[in-house]
């Protein structure tokens, strides 16, 4: 196991050094000058050329992708042009709210998903299967932001119900004043994030909810379910015990690529809620030409979602004792 | 285990129904209508329908239900290339990290892994802005998003294939590496691939308008289906039907292509290889 | 054991005295009474072309102590018989339509299923084939015994292990404390089975019903798990009900035997009746294909000649007369009757009697 | 989700608020559509740091509503020669960290800006100047290389305290300014919360809290302000959500002339552009009036000539051609444009008229604008394609006169000079099209150097005649400037959305 982890690290660093490489030809082929828009259109030419130098944007390209490594090699992401700030600053500003809200909207389309996708099973060929299965078609064929801004308009302006925009305090600060007595933080934080995870686990939720029906139907026809119905086993332990955890083997399996698509979602759903994370920052970053910030963001991008790929097989090794890492 | 009739197969049925008329809509739509697809009215901005504008008009007076049926075919044609690169491309991997195996395989999993490593919707962003707006590169955006997942399961296969005894066999009798791949793996490999192909043609339609809604679709005034989404989501509150059409056109299309593929995973693979590969990118 | 009787619906036995007249005048002749008797019971399979009826008015009675053999080729409808009996068979597409199976007084077949799963793995103990997909393979066999302790005897979760492993000794599992903490696939095929058949004993079952229990099993290991079903059978006194398309299994094993053709029941008889004396054409074409008795593994059915009728036909007459070789012009119109009469000078006192389903049956018109 | 969640977390906070024994916190929460890049006056280039920094800095003056300099850390100024300004500074004024202002950081944060390490934006703006020195702490002398008359107008730059530089304090993270706000928290990307400075000179603003919440959507802003999330919004907004809000009577609207133009740039450079005949025929196919009033639904305004109404140099007679198809067939004829072989595109010399008109993409309605003119352009004869990429990418080709016709816009001209000189000078360093007439060049060099106001209103005059008849700019719309605020807020538009009156102020 240790080694199996270990092994898995190791496989990290071409990762990263194929990412950097193939962020930094991106954006070497984007045309536009980070100088030229740290200035304003209103620089000068000296001005730019003087600002170029400063920032070592006048060395070849293999230099520049040298030192970078270079710098990586020593836990170094470099200096952000416009943020004023080191980018690994900028990024631990910005990582927790995108994790936050990536983390719910995973865990909220799992149980949604799951859920359904078990209704659906259970009640195979009724019209509770037929709802969920439409859900989970238009669910994965809404486009997320129209689904976003309809959904605020609906509860934030319509109703009024919940927060249109922004985010509360941090999830897990809440948490700790719940538990010191203090709700209303954890009421503010759930509401303002309420929106952003639907949005974002809406696709998700429909996946794995026809993921999860298909998953239930094949485990409920397994011998094993028989046997436990010749055992006079009671539905519920039949469901919940033996086919829930066979059922969610395959749905374990794809946590960890369904999430790297929330990262991905979030860039959407960040701007229309306003929601202050890594998406905007990506977006931001690449409409600016920072390219140290741009490297740095799809680098910690990147890393989330190969942690929690190896996060999601380890786990699996313990869910399914079939599985064992050598 | 017997291959479950195609009439029984609602979602083919209703799927390719679906892909039908959006296909007919698409060729005959602007002939029906006789609007040109550019021709404003600017006195006449976001009609609801009417007898002269079926669907109403747009921000522009534009007869809608011709911008949608020639936006059909921007947006089918986008789909279908794209997809099509990512499949050329991907399963050409796949096969020959699956089939080769070792040191090549290693390598090239490794690209793959790079390429999983970026936000979908980040890669393509950062594509179109390198290579500028416009349907082809457009098209070679999402291609380099999509990719991936065909390279994946077309490996799988490959990999689990080369096991099997007949492929053995067929090394021990001398039979040439291309034989075996074209002959022996490959179709094994293609039910995968077309479900996978059939539902990524959904996915690229709806990365097309958010693409645009971040303002990095095709330029106007071709009327790509994301661009009206865009516009018209921004006169949500005062002109819903722009976005309504819009959105709808997208999510009926988009449930078209996921039904047919669906339907057809039933039918061509059953064990489901293809589902576990995806991840709807640029969602 | 507890459970045995325990908590069984008082009003439930007195519907034994309300049996119906007919019945008891043929059981008169038998000494034992049964501890199950099945009359009549017909299953229906619908599929996309129409209904099939799987299993076709078939009678039957086992009683304490006893193993009835049920054999037939693959989709001969054993199986869907064993699940309809608990009401298990699949539904849809599978339903019950017709017959009765009385177990202690109740009929199983009317039974509401809440009661069903009271009966089941309590006095109905049910084993499978396949003992790799049979157990949970996320479960450790432990907790998958424990839990039928549980359930129906209501131990503790600490009392229901311990249960376990004394169940998983009692069916001869070396080292059964570690064994109870492993997984299904850390199990070889035979251990599997045993730990099968412990969690179906829990209860001290009064009848088990062992579907193809020895089929994916290596030889020397196939006769292990029979023998020992045969020691738990005689310890606990249970009916035992098993289904096999093997004839040396049957042989080795059953005391009587059913033999099963497209959902019928064409022939029964004790056991030495019928390997020495089989009547029915097809259960003469069975017992002849096997080179030597308690040898056969497979049934060489490609010795009979043609195949068996598919799920969805009904031809009008018997359905064995296209293959069979003693087939007259009457078979192909008329379906044959099951006709009883008592057995030849073999047969034993007890349940003596035979039965064919044929117009032309070996040794004798019917 | 349950109703009412908010009404329930809002009436909780206010409990626990009114327990802490705090009494009616009076916060007022603006919408910015982007966050601030940093809090360092010297080096911020977008407008939210524009305008947080308005408010935890002072400079040497304030601008007016009319964009007239006041007195602010300066008590007053005096213009001995055209080349010296000597300004006196306002006594016992501190910053935020306790210190006292003195004419060493006025000169420090001058020096700074001019060294090109510090990477300013706006150094451009300062580089007349030759020298900066405290003539006493009181004192700060200003010595011109040539005459600059608009350098009043860029004297509102934030003062920065040299020692807590030195020090090594880091402005663009921890600001340490004179102004009437100091930093509270910074939540980047969300949220930057200001709160009173008690020791500010004019006394402390009467407000507890200003929220600046970032909300990069304008629908999304505009939406999250009509539910109460917001107190106030401003330009940038989406026409489409102005006439919306500006219907509801829960909201306060103005809408004023802004300090922007929404132009046509095109490239006096480029071949086929060059001929400023085809300008002119060109330029009669914009239809001003729609895309003012119904694509951008009436908050800018129509413009005259590359002189904003709200300039002392305004004058309402310039006029650039207007929409006229006929007239702009006429003009094409003139130029030798004709449709010879009838394919309804004009050629000449047997060439199409085939151009390109290019914007960005972040600006939805200058799509909407581009895509209108390409309507008309092609109507009538016109062959026009469209060219859309992201800022940088569109900047440098605009930058480079690689463009031929480009849909963009110039902010905060607070003196004509600042959209002049530059832009058409022949030496100017926005001159992207390289476009040259002597008789420009020297009446922008007047205006420049003459500090009489009624010399340099002539001169500007002068200039922008001849630049709405020779059109290497086609100025489509002054652009309008928009705020929405609830009754919780009193406030003096400021066409360049500073918010000093909304903290009570001014």
């Amino acid at each position: 196991m240790i080694a199996y982890t270990l092994r898995r690290l190791a496989l990290f660093v071409p990762m990263v050094a194929g990412i950097v490489a193939v962020t930094f030809a991106i954006m070497l082929l984007l045309p536009g000058d980070p100088a030229v828009v740290l200035l304003g259109e209103d620089a000068t030419d000296e001005a730019v050329r003087d600002i170029r130098r400063a920032l070592g944007l006048d060395r070849p390209w293999y230099v520049r992708l040298g030192s970078y490594y270079a710098d990586l090699l020593r836990g170094d992401m470099g200096m952000s042009i416009f943020q004023n700030q080191p980018v690994a600053d900028a990024i631990g500003q910005r990582l927790g709210a995108t994790l936050e809200v990536a983390v719910v909207a995973l865990l909220l389309s799992i149980v949604l998903g799951v859920l359904l996708g078990i209704a659906a099973a259970i009640w195979r060929g009724t019209v509770i299967d037929g709802g969920c299965m439409l859900f989970a078609q238009l669910g994965v064929s809404m486009p997320v932001f129209w689904f976003g801004i309809l959904l605020m308009y609906l509860l934030a302006i319509r109703l009024d119900v919940l927060p249109s925009i922004g985010r509360g305090d941090p999830l897990l600060f809440a948490l700790g004043d719940l538990l010191r007595g203090r709700p209303g933080p954890l009421l503010d934080s759930l509401a303002h994030i309420a929106m952003p995870a639907l949005t974002l686990g809406l696709t998700n939720a429909a996946v794995i909810s026809r993921l999860m029906r298909s998953s239930m139907l094949e485990t409920l026809g397994q011998d094993f379910i028989r046997t436990a119905h010749a055992k006079g086993l009671l539905p519920p332990r039949i469901t919940f015990v033996h086919a829930l955890r066979n059922a969610l083997l395959p749905v374990v399996s794809i946590i960890g690529l369904r999430f790297g698509a929330l990262l991905g979602g979030a860039v959407l759903t960040e701007s229309i809620f306003g929601w202050p994370g890594l998406g905007q920052l990506a977006v931001a970053a690449i409409s600016q030409r920072d390219i140290p910030l741009v490297q740095g963001v799809v680098l910690s991008f990147a890393i989330a979602f190969a942690l929690v790929n190896l996060l999601v097989d380890l786990m699996y090794s313990f869910i399914d004792p079939r599985i064992r890492f050598e | 285990m017997a291959r479950p009739r195609i009439a029984g197969n609602l979602s083919l049925v209703v799927g390719g129904a679906i892909v039908l008329a959006i296909l007919l809509f698409a060729l005959l739509g602007p002939t029906l209508s006789g609007y040109s697809v550019e021709g404003m009215d600017m006195r006449s901005r976001f009609a609801t329908p009417t007898a002269d504008h079926w669907l109403g008009t747009d921000n522009f007076g534009r007869d809608l239900w011709t911008r949608m049926s020639v936006g059909a075919r921007v947006s089918v044609s986008i789909a279908l290339m794209s997809v099509g690169i990512a499949v050329l491309v991907g399963a050409t991997v796949g096969l020959v990290c699956g089939y080769l195996g070792g040191w090549v395989d290693l390598v090239v999993m490794r690209v793959v892994d790079v390429f999983l490593g970026f936000p979908p919707i980040v890669l393509a962003l950062a594509i179109v802005a390198a290579l500028g707006p416009g349907v082809v590169n457009l098209t070679i955006s999402l291609a380099a998003v999509f990719w991936t997942e065909y390279a994946r399961v077309v490996r799988s296969v490959t990999l689990a294939q080369r096991e099997m005894d007949y492929v053995t066999a067929a090394v021990a009798l001398g039979a040439s590496s291309a034989r075996i791949v074209f002959l022996e793996i490959l179709p094994n490999a293609i039910g995968p691939v077309i479900v996978l192909a059939t539902l990524g043609l959904g996915t690229a339609i709806i990365a097309e308008s958010g693409l645009s809604f971040l303002g990095f679709g095709v330029e106007p005034p071709t009327p790509t289906w994301g661009w009206t989404l865009a516009y018209g989501t921004r006169y949500l509150r005062s002109d819903p039907w722009l976005s309504t059409v819009a959105g709808l056109a997208i999510m009926v299309t988009v449930l078209g292509f996921n039904l047919f593929g669906d339907g057809l995973r039933d039918i061509l693979d059953p064990r489901g290889v293809a589902q576990r590969v995806r991840r709807t990118p640029t969602q | 054991m507890t459970g045995a009787t325990a908590g069984r619906d008082p009003a439930g036995r007195l519907a034994v005295e309300g049996r119906d007249p007919g019945r008891d005048e043929r059981a008169a002749g038998r000494e034992a009474a049964s501890l199950l008797e099945v009359e009549g019971l017909t299953t229906v399979l619908h599929l996309p072309g129409g209904a099939a009826r799987v299993v076709r008015n078939v009678s039957f009675e086992v009683a304490s102590g006893e193993t009835l053999g049920i054999v037939g080729e693959s989709g001969c409808g054993k199986t869907m018989l064993a699940l309809s009996l608990i009401g298990m068979a699949p539904h849809p597409p599978a339903g019950v339509v017709a017959g009765a199976a009385r177990f202690r007084g109740d009929d199983l077949l009317a039974l509401p299923v809440r009661a069903l799963r009271e009966v089941r793995g309590r006095d109905i103990g049910m084993i499978f084939q396949e003992p790799m997909t049979a157990l949970n393979p996320l479960m450790t066999v432990g907790e998958q015994i424990a839990e039928v302790a549980r359930r129906h005897l209501d131990l503790s979760p600490r009392a229901a292990r311990g249960h376990s492993i004394e169940m998983l000794e009692r069916v001869r599992v070396p080292d059964p404390d570690r064994r109870a903490r492993s997984y299904p696939h850390e199990l070889s095929g035979g251990m599997r089975q045993r730990a099968m058949i412990a969690a179906a004993l829990v209860c001290d079952p009064a009848i088990l019903i062992a579907d193809e229990p020895t089929t994916a099993l290596d030889v020397t290991i196939q006769s292990q798990i029979l023998s020992l079903i045969a020691d738990l059978q005689e310890r606990l006194g249970m009916g035992v009900i098993l289904i096999t398309h093997d004839l040396g299994v049957i042989a080795e094993t059953a005391d009587r035997v059913m033999v099963m053709y497209a959902g019928r029941k064409v022939e029964e008889a004790p056991v030495a009746e019928l390997f020495a004396d089989p009547r029915h054409p097809y259960t003469r074409g069975l017992v002849e294909s096997v080179p030597i008795v308690g040898r056969g593994r497979d049934l060489p059915l490609a010795e009979i000649a043609g195949t068996v009728p598919e799920a969805g036909e009904e031809p009008a007459g018997c359905a064995f007369a296209s293959r069979c070789g003693r087939v007259e012009e009457r078979c192909r119109r008329e379906a044959p009757r099951f006709a009883e009469r008592r057995g030849g000078p073999g047969s034993r006192g007890r349940r003596g009697w035979r039965g064919t389903a044929c117009h032309n049956p070996w040794g004798g018109t019917a | 989700m349950r109703a009412h969640l908010k009404v329930m977390a809002g009436a909780l906070a206010a409990a626990l608020a009114l327990a802490a024994g705090s009494v009616q916190a009076q916060t007022v929460r603006l919408g910015a559509d982007v966050d601030a890049g940093t809090m360092d006056p010297r080096v911020m280039r977008d407008t939210t740091a524009y305008r947080v920094n308005n408010l935890l800095y002072d400079g040497l003056v304030q601008l007016d509503a009319n964009l007239q300099p006041v007195p602010d850390l300066a008590a007053s100024w005096e213009n001995p020669e055209p080349t010296v300004w000597i300004f006196n500074l306002r006594e016992g004024v501190s910053f935020h960290d306790g210190s006292t202002l003195t004419a060493d950081d006025v000169v420090y944060t001058f020096e700074t800006i001019l060294d090109p390490d510090l990477k300013a934006r706006f150094r451009s703006l300062f580089t007349p100047i030759e020298v900066i020195e405290a003539v006493d702490p009181l004192t700060v002398r200003i010595v011109l290389k040539e005459p600059y008359a608009p350098l009043l107008s860029y004297l509102d730059m934030g003062i920065v305290p040299k020692a807590y530089v030195e020090g090594g304090g880091d402005l663009s993270s921890a600001p340490v300014g004179t102004g009437p706000l100091k930093l509270d928290s910074w939540e980047r990307g969300a949220k930057i919360v200001l709160v009173p400075f008690e020791g500010y000179f004019a006394g402390p603003p009467a407000i507890d809290r200003f929220e600046f919440v970032v909300v990069g959507d304008n629908t999304a802003r505009a939406q999250a302000f009509e539910a109460g999330d917001l107190d106030i919004i401003q330009s940038p907004l989406s026409p489409q959500d102005i006439s919306r809000l500006a219907a509801d009577d829960r909201f306060a609207s103005s809408i004023s002339g802004g300090l922007g133009i929404t132009y046509l740039n095109m490239n006096v450079s480029d071949p086929l552009i060059s001929d400023p005949a085809l300008r002119r025929a060109l330029a009669a196919l914009v239809d001003q009036d729609t895309i003012v009033n119904t694509i951008y639904e009436g908050v800018d305004q129509v413009a005259g000539s590359i002189l904003l109404p709200s300039s002392w140099a305004y004058d309402a007679g310039i006029t650039q051609p207007a929409f006229d198809p006929a007239a702009a067939a006429a003009a094409f004829a003139e130029a030798g444009w004709s449709d010879t072989d009838g394919d309804g595109v004009l050629d000449k010399d047997g060439a199409a008229l085939r151009l390109t008109l290019s914007t960005h993409s972040e600006d939805p309605n200058r799509i909407q604008a581009l895509e209108y003119i390409q309507a008309i352009f092609k109507q009538n004869g016109v062959d026009a394609a469209i060219s859309i990429a992201d800022w940088p990418a569109f900047s440098a080709a605009v930058r480079g006169g690689q463009h031929q016709i480009a849909l963009l816009g110039w902010l905060n001209i607070v003196d004509p000079d600042r959209l002049m000189f530059g832009q058409f000078h022949s030496a100017g360093t926005l001159n992207w099209g390289k476009y040259a007439n002597a008789e420009v060049d020297g009446l922008l060099e007047t205006g420049r150097a003459t500090i009489d106001a009624a010399g340099r209103t002539d001169a500007y005059r002068a200039a922008a005649r001849i630049i709405a008849s020779e059109l290497p700019y086609y100025v489509i719309a002054y652009q309008g400037y928009q705020v929405f605020h609830t009754d919780a807020v009193s406030l003096t538009p400021d066409a360049r959305g500073m918010m000093r009156s909304a903290i009570g102020m001014q």
